[in-house]
């Protein structure tokens, strides 16, 4: 485990100044506290720490496109709308939290003289009640782009941490949480994303519209089955933040059009029959990029797409456009029952949204952002309410991560 | 096989195909794609080169998406400007670049995403390499986003989503993309 | 003697003084001050202490600005909260820490700038001892400039332009400022 | 000369990886012009550079207060409003230009990993042409304080380079322009900042209302000089932005209240008897500390003041209010004959900006900026007419730089 505290250069005099200052400082709040003059608070500083995470702590991922060297995640107590705290994720970053929430993990990209000079890919573990830093491991590589969830994943037992690099042949680093170490790099050539399934296996969307799966055996050792192709990716794409459940390995792939494939990953990925979110919905079925200018109802954004687990509900923002349209925000979430395939509800939202997340529990919140402001958007999940906003919280707020999603 | 890959393929499908044959020598293209690695498979390099150019294979004559219908010839300023069909981030010529040419300061990739924009002026469409200025961070002048041929990163010549500064000789950090004209798409 | 000297000098004054003689040992702070130096002067790290506290001096038991007759005790999330009276920055009460308490991830500094700032509610002033929290880059919640009795970095102990992250023991990068009492100011 | 390139974890095979793809990259061009189809344009990347700079191409230091990391410095074509480039400019940025602008200075901070790892402070060398980086050398420390132009300095021949540090004693680094070395680190003890004169002085300001000047002796030894107090920072501080010329150690002391020192800088430092900027406009003098609450015209903002040389002209933001204001950026600019002490003009500002800036020229332009929306406005020096409007030019603009302002 790598873990640089920061030098300075003039080291030994700078530890005597600081031994000095610190000595200062107490000195002074004593020397107040006994004076004769009434005082009535004497404060002495001190660092806030956090209680257990509820179901609407969440973690909101600043990738400011602005100024990229310096994104963030942000802590946040939904039901109070306030910030909670932050740590640093730098370009391009991205963020998972593991499954019992007391930890979570930044994967950034920084170099060493700012702009210049030695990269590090990073993969940085903190604790959630203090936020500080437990490891900060250098990484072989990991893939530059405008993040995606699935870019970074964890096992469900929280013993894998997976990177997704392009460097530029495509990979997966697996990386044992117990010893910070990357134990290898599994190539997925044509492939891209990490689809985590169970404690040991993951599976990658490929160019040639298949599924590969990757299982990591008792010994270690990686193997990888593809499924057969079941999209066209130059006709009908398949969003890559299409939300999936680590746990039993259950994936919605939603395609650009609007095509729901209900997909059980593992060795032997099953993938169901495509139904409509369209048609789900009492319309027709969106047409393909062989009619790029049919304007309909589309899913799109960038996380356009959130499940409630136990209520068996994919929340996705929806648009009106034409074909080439699939990263416009939602100007309304459609919820559907994954189980008969029927939009259950339909949320107008404040404003347009290129995110929309929801977190695990019986009283669900939904979280939307306004890209323009950097609003952050507390709704009730079940009726669209707005319960708090917060008011320019970051540059680019890209996807939510809250606790038990996994 | 893929649907798409009935299809003819464009000028440079073909023409990146036997670039691509002269790199792999005997490894076709297919089996690249299709190859599964285990830990130490050594070809992923080739995943920087089209995949598929069926964008391109549709290419007609004529404006192909609403972008096309509303595009303009004149101002690289602008977002609408024909080339930027599919650009996503800061307009080098905004940012003391051109279309096709890098701010001072920072560095082209030789690499690059693949779009297919259609000229309003003479009615061709035309393959664009989107090319990432890289070096600095972002420029923030004009920022643009758009998505005509957009796929996701599993198709990475059509993918707007990444930092294309591979081999710039700079680090990998994005200050703008130009949108150079690198043959007829039809 | 500088004008200011000649006045009666406050609690703090006395305090810091007193601080600094058991560091300086027979070094008086006027010597420390006044000394000038050659390449290798020894003595620069007196300068983090109050070089001249005649803003306390001149504390008065009622408000001693136009920010203090507006200044409210009730929201320590406003600008115009009494303690702010000089702070220049975050809020650390928006970031997740509180008026002297840090938001986790951050450290606070041993050092800081201090301000005098008058109570409304008990018709009091205060020294307030404005300690950055760091090691994450700032937080931009809620974003204050309050100038009361702030003087340019050639006083650092009254400047707020200063990153006050010496000795946290983090990098010193600034995420938000506090503003802890530290005694009464007359 | 320490000069770090990007390198890549995989070194040899990523040189491999980019020779063959630049090698693709040159093919495919080929190929395409060598192609049978009519093609109108084929083109190659290449990468602008820039004209010889005029007296209206100037560097606009932008330090990002929401994200610091990334300051950056602009070089913008004011007769055009266009942006010509930009540079990384790191937390709490400093930039100075050569003398014949053919090269400029940033002074930054980075850490190794972003906001953690080995700080690592900058003296980074452009050519202005090409914006290309030439040197880049650690120095011992630098101050991190929100940015004054007086943070860094360079001598009227453009041989050293002065860089302010606090760390946390107050001292100035001598750079070497030549060999790019720390020559030596003067302490000024109680003390701050750099108003350079000549080729080899430079003087502070200081605690005790003096001024410290320095002298660097044939042999590389400093001496330093202190004039008498002159001021009194308690109640009337003087502004640290004030201008001054490096060429003839001339330097117009402002202090909070408006006074103006004339002082011509050196060894032996000549301090003028200070006149009144209220004064030369025809308006009684604004009163100190003694009385917080009087409101009146007074100097104030971030880089309050400018200087034109050549017309014996002194811009200064002036703004309505108490004592304590001095931070309120201005809503006027009133210009002075620093000859005469009167003012001679007054130029109301499309908004209040907290920086001003002039050009050397016959032909003057002005600069000021709109701290809301980062907008940066062009104006003719003379008259106060807006010439162009850059909309968001950036986050935090905080002061400019113009060739022949030493």
């Amino acid at each position: 485990m790598t873990f640089p505290h920061s030098r300075n250069t003039k080291g030994s005099r700078a530890a005597f100044l600081r031994s000095l200052l610190g000595g200062v400082a107490l000195l002074a709040v004593t020397a107040s506290a006994r004076a004769d003059e009434p005082i009535p608070q004497t404060e002495q500083s001190d660092i806030a720490t956090l209680a257990p995470w509820s179901p609407h702590t969440l973690l909101v991922v600043d990738a400011v496109y602005q100024h990229g060297k310096d994104g963030r995640a942000y802590v946040v107590d939904a039901d109070k709308g306030r910030l909670l705290g932050m740590v640093q994720a730098a370009y391009n970053p991205n963020v998972v939290l593991s499954p019992d929430a007391s930890h979570f993990f930044v994967g950034e990209t920084t170099w060493e003289r700012g702009n210049r000079g030695e990269r590090n890919d990073l993969l940085a573990e903190y604790e959630s009640s203090t936020l500080k830093i437990v490891a900060d491991e250098k990484l072989p590589s990991r893939a530059l782009v405008t993040p995606k969830r699935n870019n970074l994943a964890i096992s469900a037992d929280g013993s894998h941490v997976y990177v997704y690099q392009m460097s530029p042949g495509s990979a997966v680093e697996v990386v044992d949480t117990a010893s910070h170490k990357v134990t290898q790099t599994v190539d997925v050539p044509g492939c891209a994303l990490v689809y985590p399934w169970g404690n040991s296996g993951f599976s990658s969307l490929c160019a040639d519209g298949t599924l590969a799966n990757v299982s990591i055996g008792a010994d270690g050792k990686p193997s990888m089955t593809h499924s057969a192709a079941f999209f066209e990716p130059d006709h009908d794409g398949i969003f890559e933040q299409s939300p999936s459940v680590t746990k039993d390995g259950m994936a919605w792939f939603i395609s650009y059009t609007g095509k729901v494939y209900e997909t059980k990953l593992g060795a032997d990925a099953v993938i169901g029959k495509p139904w409509s979110l369209q048609e789900g919905a009492g319309m027709k079925a969106a047409p393909d990029s062989s009619k790029p200018f049919e304007v309909t109802w589309r899913p799109g954004g960038w996380q356009m797409s959130a499940l409630h687990k136990s209520n068996h509900e994919l929340y996705v923002l929806m648009h009106k456009g034409p074909f080439w349209s699939h990263k416009d925000g939602g100007s309304e979430v459609w919820v559907y029952d994954t189980e008969t395939h029927k939009r259950v509800r339909r949320m107008s939202l404040p404003t347009p949204s290129p995110m929309v997340g929801v977190t695990q529990d019986d009283h669900p919140l939904m979280f939307t952002t306004d890209e323009d402001t950097g609003d952050f958007y507390i709704l009730d999940a079940k009726t669209g309410k707005q319960v708090h906003k917060m008011k320019a919280l970051g540059g680019s707020l890209i996807f939510t991560v809250a606790p038990g999603e996994g | 096989m893929l649907p798409s890959e009935k299809k003819q393929g464009s000028m440079l499908d073909r023409l990146t195909e036997s670039v691509l044959r002269r790199i792999a020598g005997r490894t076709s293209r297919r089996d690249v794609l299709t190859k599964v690695g285990g830990a130490v498979a050594a070809a992923p390099a080739f995943m920087l080169l089209p995949v598929s150019r069926a964008d391109a294979a549709t290419a007609k004559p004529k404006a192909q998406s609403p972008f096309a219908a509303k595009a303009q010839a004149k101002d690289d300023l602008a977002c609408d400007y024909w080339r930027y069909c599919a650009i996503d981030g800061n307009l080098c010529t905004s940012c003391g670049g051109g279309t096709h040419t890098c701010p001072p300061g920072t560095a082209p990739s030789p690499t690059s995403w693949i779009g297919s924009c259609y000229n309003p002026q003479d009615g061709n469409s035309y393959m664009i390499a989107y090319r990432d200025c890289c070096g600095q961070d972002s420029c923030n002048e004009v920022t643009c986003l758009n998505t005509d041929g957009d796929q996701p990163s599993y198709r990475p010549m059509a993918n707007n989503d990444i930092i294309w500064c591979f081999g710039t000789g700079t680090s990998e950090m994005y200050n703008c993309s130009t949108a150079a004209v690198v043959g007829r798409a039809s």
